[in-house]
């Protein structure tokens, strides 16, 4: 291979890496036909829809940033409490209260990044718990404020866009979250795709070089944290706003747990891990759950200790190795 | 005229353990200077220092005259820094070219861009390419840093510093690790550099820093030992009782 | 007088079992680096076995309470042969998510054995009740939890400085690649302390399990404790979790004391506090 | 692996149902209660009490019902979130088409699932979920369980009266214990007695101890003490006993949680003497009580325990099984609700009942029961009854 051929090539890899690809219309495909063929479903659905978007937003910090937290129902629960206090209080227009959920998210996360982003590992695990359980005490204790343990009641959401109600079928909820997670969709796959995020997948992959290049890593890792919290802070105000009720458990360790691990299932550091995961869990979870919860368990504790041990990068890592293999003995 | 880098009375501790004791060191531009020490002497700790992977219990550190000594790494390198790493500390997965780019996304204050696709940007991807083909490995460009031999990885970390525009390097030991039939071509790529750019070479191997520094400095248990021209520092005695002695068979 | 000898009792009580399980948890993140959040595990298998023993098969408190042990860090050598080897080395959030999947697998596996009700413990008549020590009568059980504590730790400390065993864990702890080329076998070493850390996890959770009930989500429920005492204490450190036991336990308990309604809040501010301050915890190598 | 096998007999007899169902003429009527319990973690065992209560009603009462008329439940697991109840709940209506919505454990997932039947005009019978407001959020939903101002509020009056004006209280920082700790204060305050202190604990505690030294502190004659049921239960009572307030002479009073009766073999010796208010005793004497006992040792053998929650699982059946009977399995929510609200039972294991026809609360005896020991097993032993007891919240708050 010569020069001349080879620098085209390396450069044609590099532009060409956020063209869009023909199977990245699949996930809108089969969302936009569940609609259609799954009409008794859409209530899952919108769950499914919204669960992949809190996903994402571990997904961003986790999978590209590295940095690995146990908090991020906090700012769930921020966004699910704004868009329920403003549906409680006379302000049911979702639209806005889907930014202003978002933003109130990204202020919180702003904050507790630029206080905790500085340490790392368990250290760092332990201050997004912290976090995380103070907020949910505070919510528990402003009971006044936040209906406590018995949720908060009395939410009136307007119609979206002051024409489609929120329906008994949630026709309305699913595709309104469909409609959001695209948007998320193009906002993660060009932040995935930009300078700014390949520059995160280096402080993930190597720290020390990121510094020595000169970049800002504490200032990157507190952007996208922010970034990442107003993804959350958004599903949840989805949530609040399709199931028009806000309980503690919205912020609890738990929902944190489980988009950790429905993100694992999918793919951690991959746009598409949590289209994958978070349909694939919700779903065998809704079939199989009924039929003996204890078993559930046991089984998802195993297929966790199976996707580590001999499958790292989740289904979309299998798929990617069996690709590989398949190309090797074609 | 100030020195490229300079350091007074540069100390760090770690608890009771002083593992550099108030180095006073300066680094003339376009210089070739070397630091060379025995083992655990204290040269990455002082590396980690100038760059501000650590920061000093006490002492000053000057780039271009300027003090840093409280600024981050990141700024330090705005100012001219660039370092080597003694290990490669490439992203083994991006292509050379990547690599490469990541530097130069940075230093041209485009890399924190959230809006435009990585690769838009035709300046970046040039000059990225510039640089591998001042080095000779711009064949390499499209290959993933991962399936390079050693050898060549190492001048791709080279050409990761050089991409930085640097008015200082620090080069921990760049041949090391490097077959011998290879670290020719590296002390090549060193010798070739632009003059305008001073070099702190740290290394072990005493043909390589004989052959390329002009100075030499002696580190010893976290404190200069001695300073001088190669033939100097090759005929003090201290030097061999410490150093010499241990390491170049008589 | 009275309320600060009250809260220094409780939270003595509490502080023990607290170190006894966690001081394992803190050196196989500090030795082998593994983020083993399935610890708890290890603590309510202890408690499980225990109880079972005395309320299934009439054996006397003592002896049920070293079968805990013996059992448990014999169990816990296999689960690290079989599991934890493999991901030694490997990022935190496979570590992470391992232990998390050990932990949903023993949760639903002592459901199904044992159901899902707490195992009920009693101590035996000679440590039940109050003793009188003419000043202030204090709970029997829970002076026996004390005294019992502190003799397990001076022992466990005598022991990792006394012996070859102790001085091994503490030269990898220290620097495991030194460690190795002076010729400790790393792999085994790493074994034993493991089944030593999980014994005394063992050990906690029986002695523990007139605090800390015995029930199938133990090792979840209580994790937050655990890793609090750890990472407060500073991960591979042996002294440090005593002194963060100590500090949870106690103050944990005076604040529920004095300032109920915050109880909860008080301790997770502490230890975000705390780390903000000492990233690597009071005892922590930076 | 009783209580399993128990289940499994159970699921075989629901199949037998199915298969006789399905062997119907298309023309018969089946009726689809859709049931949403919490069957999975921390709280499982609570639905399954619940669940026990639901299948033994169904399993007994088949003649009972109207010829051609077939029961069908449809179980779901809500995981004890409000969000994923919410769901279940609009699946079961949009996608199953039950007829009546039934169970739930937790009140925020009672209150989120509400709202939506209204919007449906599903009847929902709650059979657990207790706190106060739930019935106000819809006039579709009827209660069978209790509220706990219900049990808290006349044991304040009971304890003024027999046991000391002094009392303190430690309740689970968090609604329900806010209920009980107001409905106590009030009954306590009302028949002539003081609050010494009040004391909200963290929901996540381990150790009761120090709390309980600062009740010792206090010198009350009577401490009140409200906790979720469950495994804190137990901690509750070794605290009790090893704090000495047992010693001390501080009685320990509170609402059937404390002492849940299958919890009780856990206890050790520290329940007995507590007195506890509850709407139910498997230690009461009552023929039907006895009889629900008889069946309830016939399907899941001998060592499985009934508590209040069983019975209201029952109950509520026996509710949702009075309204196919009156309407011959055809009925619309309004129809359904029209009979529910004053429906009345005297034949419920725990004495007679009543849905209040105004509040669409159960209205219910309240029994203050002493903790003793009966053929050497704890048991909770009613010794005073307090008859037809509606819920004294929502007397004293009136609806705006």
């Amino acid at each position: 291979m010569t020069s001349e051929t080879a620098a085209p090539l390396a450069v044609e890899a590099l532009v060409r890496g956020h063209r869009l690809r023909l199977v990245e219309i699949a996930p809108w495909l089969i969302g936009g036909l569940a609609y259609f063929l799954f009409p008794d479903y859409l209530a899952l659905g919108a769950q499914i829809l919204i669960g992949i978007i809190f996903s994402l937003s571990l997904d961003l910090i986790l999978g590209y940033a590295g940095i690995v937290t146990l908090g991020q129902a906090a700012f769930f629960g921020a966004g699910a409490y704004t868009a329920g206090l403003l549906a409680a209080h006379g302000w049911g227009e979702p639209l806005s209260a889907l930014v202003a959920a978002g933003a109130v998210a990204a202020i919180l996360g702003l904050i507790s990044g630029a206080i905790i982003l500085r340490t790392r590992g368990l250290t760092l695990l332990m201050l997004t718990l912290m976090i995380s359980f103070m907020l949910q005490e505070a919510a528990n204790k402003a009971g006044s404020i936040t209906g406590g343990a018995d949720g908060l009641q009395g939410m009136a959401v307007w119609p979206v866009l002051g024409v489609f109600h929120f329906d008994l079928y949630g026709r309305t909820a699913y595709l309104y979250c469909l409609a959001v997670l695209f948007l998320a969709w193009l906002a993660a796959r060009r932040i995935v795709h930009s300078p700014f995020g390949r520059s995160l997948t280096g402080i993930r992959e190597n720290e020390a070089r990121m510094h020595a290049i000169g970049s800002p890593v504490f200032g990157r890792r507190l952007v996208i944290y922010t970034i990442a919290a107003a993804f959350a802070g958004v599903a949840g105000a989805l949530l609040a706003q399709t199931t028009q009720f806000v309980a503690l458990e919205v912020l609890s360790f738990e929902r944190s747990g489980a988009g950790l691990i429905m993100l694992i299932i999918g793919g951690v550091g991959r746009l598409y891990g949590p289209f994958i995961g978070v349909p694939l869990y919700m779903i065998a979870q809704d079939r199989f759950a009924q039929a003996d919860p204890v078993y559930w368990d046991f089984w998802i504790g195993l297929l966790l200790i199976l996707v580590v041990v001999f499958a790292r990068g989740g289904v979309l890592g299998l798929a990617d190795q069996l690709r590989r293999r398949l190309r090797r003995t074609r | 005229m100030s020195a490229a880098l300079e350091t007074t009375g540069l100390c760090k501790n770690f608890g009771a353990l002083a593992v550099a004791s108030a180095i006073d060191f300066r680094l003339e531009r376009g210089a070739r200077h070397a630091l060379i020490g025995p083992n655990g002497a204290g040269k990455t700790t002082f590396i980690n220092l100038v760059t501000g992977a650590l920061r000093p219990s006490a002492g000053r550190i000057l780039l271009d005259g300027g003090d840093v000594t409280a600024l981050p790494q990141a700024q330090r390198v705005k100012r001219g820094l660039a370092r080597t790493f003694q290990i490669n500390t490439l992203f083994r997965g991006l292509s050379v070219l990547e690599n490469v780019c990541m530097a130069i996304s940075e230093r041209l204050g485009v890399a924190g861009d959230i809006h435009r696709p990585a690769g838009s940007r035709r300046e970046v991807i040039d000059q990225a390419y510039a640089a591998l083909e001042r080095l000779g490995i711009a064949d390499d460009a499209p290959r993933l840093v991962r399936e390079l031999p050693y050898g060549r990885q190492r001048l791709v970390e080279l050409a990761v510093a050089l991409g930085l525009e640097p008015k200082v390097l620090l080069l921990d030991e760049p041949a090391a690790g490097v077959p011998s039939t290879e670290s020719g071509i590296i002390v090549e790529v060193i010798e070739s550099l632009p003059q305008d750019i001073a070099l702190l070479i740290i290394e072990h191997d005493m043909d390589l820093v004989f052959r390329l520094a002009r100075r030499i400095t002696v580190l010893v248990q976290g404190a200069i030992l001695v300073e001088g021209t190669p033939q100097e520092i090759a005929a003090d005695p201290r030097v061999r009782e410490v150093y010499l002695g241990e390491h170049v068979s008589p | 007088m009275s309320a600060a000898l009250s809260i220094a009792f409780h939270g003595v009580a509490y502080a023990m079992v607290l170190y006894l399980i966690s001081v394992g948890l803190s050196v196989t993140m500090g030795l082998m680096g593994f983020v083993n959040l399935a610890h708890g595990v290890f603590a309510a298998a202890g408690g499980y076995v225990m109880t079972r023993l005395m309320n299934g098969h009439g054996v006397p408190f003592p002896l049920a309470v070293a079968a805990a042990f013996v059992v448990v860090g014999a169990a816990s050598m296999v689960v690290e042969r079989l599991l934890y080897r493999r991901l030694y080395g490997a990022d935190e959030l496979s570590q992470v998510l391992m232990s998390v999947g050990l932990i949903f697998m023993s949760v639903a596996g002592a459901k199904f054995l044992w159901g899902p009700l707490a195992q009920p413990m009693t101590p035996p008549d000679y440590l039940s009740g109050q003793i009188d020590l003419g000043f202030r009568a204090f709970p029997a059980y829970r002076s026996f939890l004390i005294v019992a504590g502190a003799v397990l730790v001076t022992l466990l400390w005598l022991g990792l400085e006394r012996t070859r065993f102790g001085a091994r864990i503490r030269a990898a702890v220290d620097n495991r690649r030194m460690a190795q080329s002076i010729g400790i076998n790393t792999t085994l070493l790493f074994t034993w302390t493991f089944a030593l850390g999980s014994g005394l996890a063992a050990l906690g959770g029986a002695l523990g399990a007139e605090i800390l009930a015995i029930d199938p989500g133990y090792a979840l429920e209580h994790l937050i404790y655990f890793l609090i005492v750890v990472a407060v204490g500073g991960l591979g450190s042996i002294r440090g979790p005593f002194f963060a036991a100590l500090l949870v336990g106690v103050t944990d308990t005076g604040f529920k004391y004095l300032l109920p309604e915050f109880g909860a809040f008080f301790i997770y501010a502490l230890t975000l506090g705390l780390l903000l301050w000492r990233p690597q915890g009071l005892f922590g190598r930076a | 692996m009783i209580e399993r096998a128990g289940r499994g007999r159970l699921a075989g007899a629901a199949a037998a149902a199915l298969a006789v169902a399905l062997a119907l003429p298309a023309a018969a009527q089946t009726v689809k209660v859709g049931v949403i319990l919490t069957y999975s973690g921390a709280q499982a065992s609570l639905g399954d009490q619940v669940d026990k209560g639901i299948d033994l009603y169904v399993k007994e009462h088949a003649q009972d019902l109207p010829p051609g008329v077939t029961v069908s439940l449809v179980k779901r697991d809500d995981t004890f979130n409000a969000d994923v109840a919410k769901r279940l709940a609009q699946e079961l209506v949009t996608r199953e088409h039950v007829n009546i919505l039934a169970g739930v454990i937790g009140t925020p997932a009672a209150n989120a699932i509400a709202p939506l039947a209204t919007a449906a005009k599903v009847p929902f019978v709650v059979m657990n979920a207790a706190g106060v407001t739930t019935t106000r959020l819809s006039p579709y939903v009827a209660r069978v369980s209790f509220t706990h101002w219900q049990l808290s509020l006349p044991l304040g009056r009971w304890a003024a009266q027999h046991l000391g004006k002094r009392a303190a209280t430690a309740v689970s920082d968090f609604a329900p214990g806010y209920d009980g700790e107001g409905g106590f204060s009030k009954g306590f305050t009302d028949a002539g007695g003081t609050i010494v202190g009040a004391i909200r604990m963290p929901i996540l505690t381990l150790d009761f101890a120090p709390f309980f030294e600062r009740v010792k502190a206090l010198h009350p004659d009577v401490l009140y003490v409200f906790i979720p049921a469950g495994q804190e239960a137990t901690a509750v009572m070794k605290a009790y006993a090893d704090v000495g307030l047992k010693a001390a002479g501080v009685k320990l009073v509170g609402p059937q949680d404390i002492v849940t009766d299958e919890e009780l073999p856990n206890m050790g010796d520290a329940p007995e003497g507590v007195i506890t208010t509850g709407n139910y005793s498997p230690a009461a004497r009552r023929p039907q009580n006895l009889a629900f006992l008889a069946a309830w040792h016939r399907a899941y053998g001998d060592k499985a325990v009934a508590n209040f929650m069983s019975v209201a699982g029952w109950d509520g059946m026996a509710a949702i099984y009075s309204v196919i009977k009156e309407t011959g399995g055809k009925f619309d929510g309004d129809r359904a609700m029209a009979i529910l609200r004053g429906w009345t039972d005297k034949d419920s294991p725990r004495g007679p009942i009543m849905i209040d026809p105004e509040t669409r609360d159960i209205v219910q005896n309240v029994y203050i029961r002493r903790t003793e020991r009966l053929d050497g097993h704890l048991a909770n032993v009613e010794f005073e009854t307090i008859e037809q007891v509606k819920d004294p919240w929502k007397e004293l708050n009136p609806p705006k």
